[in-house]
């Protein structure tokens, strides 16, 4: 099947459109294949059919209102959206933060990118036809997002960020539970090696296939664990440090290759070092109040200073950033969002020339898209 | 009428109806399956006449192989989208008078023809005609073998003639379980099968 | 069933009566084995993924696959516009019929007359290979991309592993002497150290060879990629909807049954048993027992391992599974050859 | 008209279908569809006339198989040169072949 150069000869080549209802496509994406045979000569995403104006809704509510708003962007791993909003607007405004939030809001956060890439090995192994893994990483979820539940009363889309602290503080028996998770997916771990990374199929479907360089990844913005497994480098936890980070151990995984493998590799190793930092965190979590006390809560009517600014958080996805333009107002004048899944969306059309539809599909697997996080 | 005339009736019907499909349809893909029924029906007539073992060689080789090798052809080949071009009448009656007479005249030199009467009881063991292919025959059993090796490789090198030696690098995975990730033969071996 | 037979003899003629007797017989027994197939996929797919699987229609969920029959039989049969209308619909028939002549060929136990044929198992092999041509003609007319890619995958599939299927089963045949099912059977087992074993024990690298190109021919996972539902949506049978869909939903099913029953005929020994040549009613269940095992094995398979893409499928036949055949063949005649 | 006779009509009969439809079709799959029902309508001729009259059936039997051996190398080499025709030429019409010429 490979062994005929790509042409864009239109006798030669069809078009496919794969999605926007498709099953593999993760959401609303369509892809504009140009195929011949099965393989791919061009490949061209189609998106916006789950834009919601998220943008221009920051304009017209306060900095309180908004807050349910940023879970929604990416609803696989709302809590670090929603922590990101929330300590964008306390850094310009210059709330401070009690300790314990701090830590607490790592601990969740990270749980939360755990979660993520559970569910998106999952549906990786879907995507390349193994429906088992998927049931088993939704179960070790399912035990994070009741973990999860029980601290902010919501299971995926959580507003449990407030400016200055956290709506609720992590009960005394939080910790146990925390740690009870973590057994539960360190008991999993080898299992999932056996069951997947040892699996001959899967290391043939994976290795090799969809490389991006890191040239290439550079030259789109590829940022989050797609860059890392193209070789670079890069967190924001680490390049950027935020929020109670500094203070934890862990190492940034990477791997050289850039394939499919090597993405799916860096997520399985960063599950590992969010355990870490989650372990850490919950030994050193310090007493004293979740929410600075006479600070402002979301009843009040927040007003920014004038000026303009730049936050960034790693987002289980990657680099997410938020830049505000106050001008002075109880409302944002601009909030852009910086989504991840926007410039990992946009690198495919270099990644999937050349390959077969079913090397697309592993691709477009491979780089945890979210679609209403690159629409918003 | 017997069980054999009502199966040979029958087989001769599909054989006949199914060569009319496979010549007179426009659209390619149903002649090829009006080949595979005409073929049906030419092995039921090979049945009738106590040919069983040659009935299964013939499905298996036409419905089977050269059935699907000409699929495989057409996909390859023929643009879906175009609608064919209308067909000529006096072409079409053209061709249809000169089919009949041949056909007549053929059927003419037939019925004219003595034919002996069989020489002896029918023997038409599988057991027996093999025997027969690699002791009385075996020359010609071997140069069939010797041809469709021939045809086989031939039809790779044919099939791939054009862009074979422009073997693409980019994104092929080392190998599978001692299998290498790309067969430019592939195509043209079922082909040849 | 005598009185039956009896019965029907009158206006039909014995061998009309046996032909109906046989034809409904294997037809209900199918019928039952399937939906009681597609019930154990469910569950060992549930039990392998640390869930229960149907538990609400009947005891364990037994009658699930009847609930969703029903449910299936009640759908609205779409036709979209553009399909190749007589093509279209006759896929879903036809795609039947080779699984169904097949399955009447595969020797129950010891008094079943339509198992006895000279080329019992030329017959089969030339067949299960026209299954693929019914999987072609619904891709194909479904006038749909995706379908016609996997009538496409599913042709070039089925065309390169029917040729180790059938070279692995020549090497039993070599073993046996006969290409009659039956007599494979009843006829003595080959001695190895004395004792009778079956041919899967003698033929082993033959044996794995005929289940990989059966779970290949049956379009089961890994080797779906003909359906492949996160590439090709629904491959060859997107377009179809109730019933048609069934239909190809039975046809999966009842070919891997029959498959499995063929497997477990040339390798496992068929219907023969402890105590069957005493209580003949044995032979059916031995033999059932046999081919679920067979079936069991693919199911684990489906419910592990990730889906192969193509190519790989594809050279994995050319290049690994065709010469593995043929050297098994080859080596076969030798050994023979060297103890005749 | 005995046994013989209707199987050396029905071979007949396949045989015209299959003349027509070489000198009607214009796609170079049909043509080799329509060359193939010529060969099976002489094989069956063969074979009904070593079963039915003659010669010992087995030597028709030999020839027969040698015709489906030959005829599936023809077929395997005939689709093989379509598609590479197809490559070149972007058409398997035979009209469309002979204008381009050289």
């Amino acid at each position: 099947m490979r062994t005929h150069p790509p042409t864009t000869d239109p006798l030669d080549t069809y078009t496919l459109n794969m999605g926007p209802q498709h099953p593999s496509t993760h959401g609303v994406l369509r892809l504009l294949l140009t195929l011949r045979g099965e393989e791919i000569v061009t490949a061209e995403p189609v998106i916006g059919y789950s834009h919601r104006a998220h943008e221009k809704m920051a304009e017209n509510r306060t900095y309180a209102q908004f807050l349910p708003n940023t879970s929604r962007q990416d609803y696989l791993s709302g809590m670090i959206y929603n922590f990101a909003w929330v300590e964008a607007v306390e850094k310009m405004a210059g709330i401070p933060v009690p300790e314990r939030a701090l830590v607490a809001r790592v601990i969740l956060a990270e749980f939360n990118r755990i979660a993520s890439h559970l569910l998106w090995i999952g549906a990786f192994l879907l995507d390349l036809g193994a429906p088992t893994p998927f049931l088993y990483c939704w179960d070790d979820r399912e035990a994070i997002l009741f973990l999860l539940e029980s601290v902010t009363g919501s299971r995926l889309t959580y507003a449990s960020g407030r400016f200055g602290g956290l709506a609720r503080d992590l009960d005394a028996d939080f910790p146990r539970r925390a740690r009870e998770v973590i057994a539960k997916l360190r008991a999993r771990w080898p299992e999932y090696d056996r069951l997947i990374e040892d699996n001959v199929i899967f290391r043939n479907r994976a290795i090799g296939v969809g490389v991006l360089t890191r040239d290439q990844c550079r030259s789109y913005g590829v940022t989050g664990p797609t860059l890392r497994g193209s070789g670079v480098p890069y967190d924001v936890r680490k390049a950027e440090p935020y929020g109670a980070y500094p203070r934890f151990e862990f190492d940034i995984p990477t791997r050289p290759e850039g394939d499919v493998f090597a993405r799916y590799w860096v997520r399985v190793q960063e599950m590992r070092q969010s355990v870490r930092i989650i372990e850490q965190a919950l030994d050193q979590l310090p007493g004293g109040p979740f929410l600075e006390p006479g600070s402002i809560g979301v009843k009040k009517r927040l007003k920014l200073p004038v000026g303009t600014q730049y936050y960034a958080v790693e987002s289980a996805r990657g680099h997410y950033g938020i830049l505000l333009v106050s001008e002075g107002g109880a409302e944002p004048y601009r909030a852009k969002f910086r989504t991840p899944s926007y410039p990992n969306l946009a690198v495919l059309t270099e990644a999937m020339p050349g390959t077969l539809v079913a090397d697309a599909v592993a691709i477009l697997g491979s780089t945890d898209l979210v679609m209403p996080e690159v629409d918003r | 009428m017997n069980a054999t005339g009502l199966v040979l009736g029958l087989a001769a019907a599909l054989a006949i109806v199914g060569a009319l499909l496979a010549v007179g349809l426009r659209n390619i893909l149903h002649n090829i399956l009006g080949f595979a029924l005409s073929q049906v029906g030419l092995a039921g007539l090979f049945l009738t006449l106590g040919s069983d073992f040659l009935a299964v060689v013939l499905i298996l080789v036409y419905v089977g192989a050269v059935a699907i090798a000409m699929v495989y052809a057409v996909m390859l080949s023929h643009p879906m989208d175009v609608a064919p071009v209308p067909r000529s009448r006096l072409k079409t009656a053209g061709a249809a008078v000169l089919a009949l007479v041949v056909a007549a005249a053929l059927w003419l030199l037939v019925r004219g023809a003595a034919f002996p009467p069989p020489s002896g009881p029918l023997e038409v063991l599988a057991g027996v005609t093999g025997h027969r292919l690699v002791s009385d025959y075996v020359l010609a059993f071997e140069l069939i073998s010797v041809l469709l090796v021939i045809a086989m490789i031939g039809a790779v090198m044919v099939a791939r003639s054009f862009h074979g030696h422009r073997a693409r690098t980019v994104g092929s995975a080392p190998a599978a379980a001692g299998a290498p990730a790309a067969d430019p033969g592939v195509g043209a071996g079922e082909a040849a099968r | 069933m005598s009185a039956l037979h009896a019965l029907l003899a009158g206006p039909l003629g014995g061998f009309g009566a046996t032909l109906l007797v046989g034809v409904v017989g294997i037809m209900g027994y199918l019928t039952f084995n399937v939906l009681f197939l597609i019930w154990l996929e469910r569950k060992v797919a549930g039990h392998i993924q640390r869930r229960l699987g149907p538990m609400e229609v009947g005891p364990h969920g037994v009658l699930q696959t009847v609930a969703d029959m029903l449910k299936l039989l009640g759908k609205q049969l779409l036709t979209p516009v553009a399909t190749d209308r007589f093509v279209y619909l006759l896929a879903p028939l036809l795609v039947f019929l080779p699984t169904m002549c097949v399955a009447s060929l595969i020797p129950l136990g010891r008094a079943q007359a339509f198992a006895d044929m000279p080329y019992g198992l030329i017959i089969i092999v030339t067949l299960s290979g026209l299954t693929v041509l019914a999987i072609f003609m619904a891709g194909w007319a479904s006038n749909n991309k995706y379908a016609v890619l996997g009538g496409m995958r599913s042709v070039a599939q089925v065309v390169a592993y029917e040729i180790p299927v059938l070279l692995a089963v020549l090497s039993v045949v070599l073993v046996a002497g006969t290409t009659n099912l039956h007599q494979l059977v009843t006829n003595p087992w080959p001695r190895l150290l004395g004792v009778p074993v079956p041919y899967g024990v003698v033929e082993p690298l033959a044996a794995v060879i005929f289940f990989i190109g059966i779970t290949a021919e049956t379009n089961r996972a890994p080797f779906d990629i003909p359906e492949a539902e996160s590439e090709l949506v629904g491959g060859f049978h997107t377009e179809y909807s109730g019933m048609r869909f069934a239909m190809f939903f039975f046809a999966e099913y009842t070919n891997m049954l029959v498959l499995g029953a063929l497997g477990a005929t040339l390798f496992l020994g068929g219907f023969r048993g402890p105590f069957q040549g005493a209580v003949p009613l044995l032979g059916p269940v031995y033999l059932l027992l046999k081919t679920y095992l067979v079936v069991f094995v693919m199911m684990w398979a489906r419910w592990t391992f990730p889906r192969l893409r193509f190519d790989q499928l594809m050279s994995f036949a050319w290049k690994l599974l065709i010469p593995l055949a043929l050297a098994n063949l080859v080596a076969t005649a030798v050994v023979l050859g060297v103890l005749a | 008209m005995t046994t013989l006779h209707a199987y050396l009509f029905v071979a007949v009969v396949l045989f015209g279908i299959g003349l027509c439809g070489l000198m009607l079709r214009r796609s170079l799959i049909a043509m080799l569809i329509s060359l193939e029902l010529m060969l099976g309508a002489a094989s069956l001729n063969v074979v009904a006339l070593t079963s039915l009259s003659g010669a010992s059936s087995s030597v028709g039997q030999v020839v027969a198989l040698i015709l489906i051996g030959v005829a599936a190398a023809e077929a395997a080499i005939a689709l093989s040169l379509f598609v590479a025709i197809q490559r070149r030429a972007h058409s398997i019409d035979v009209e469309d072949l002979s204008e381009l010429k050289g």
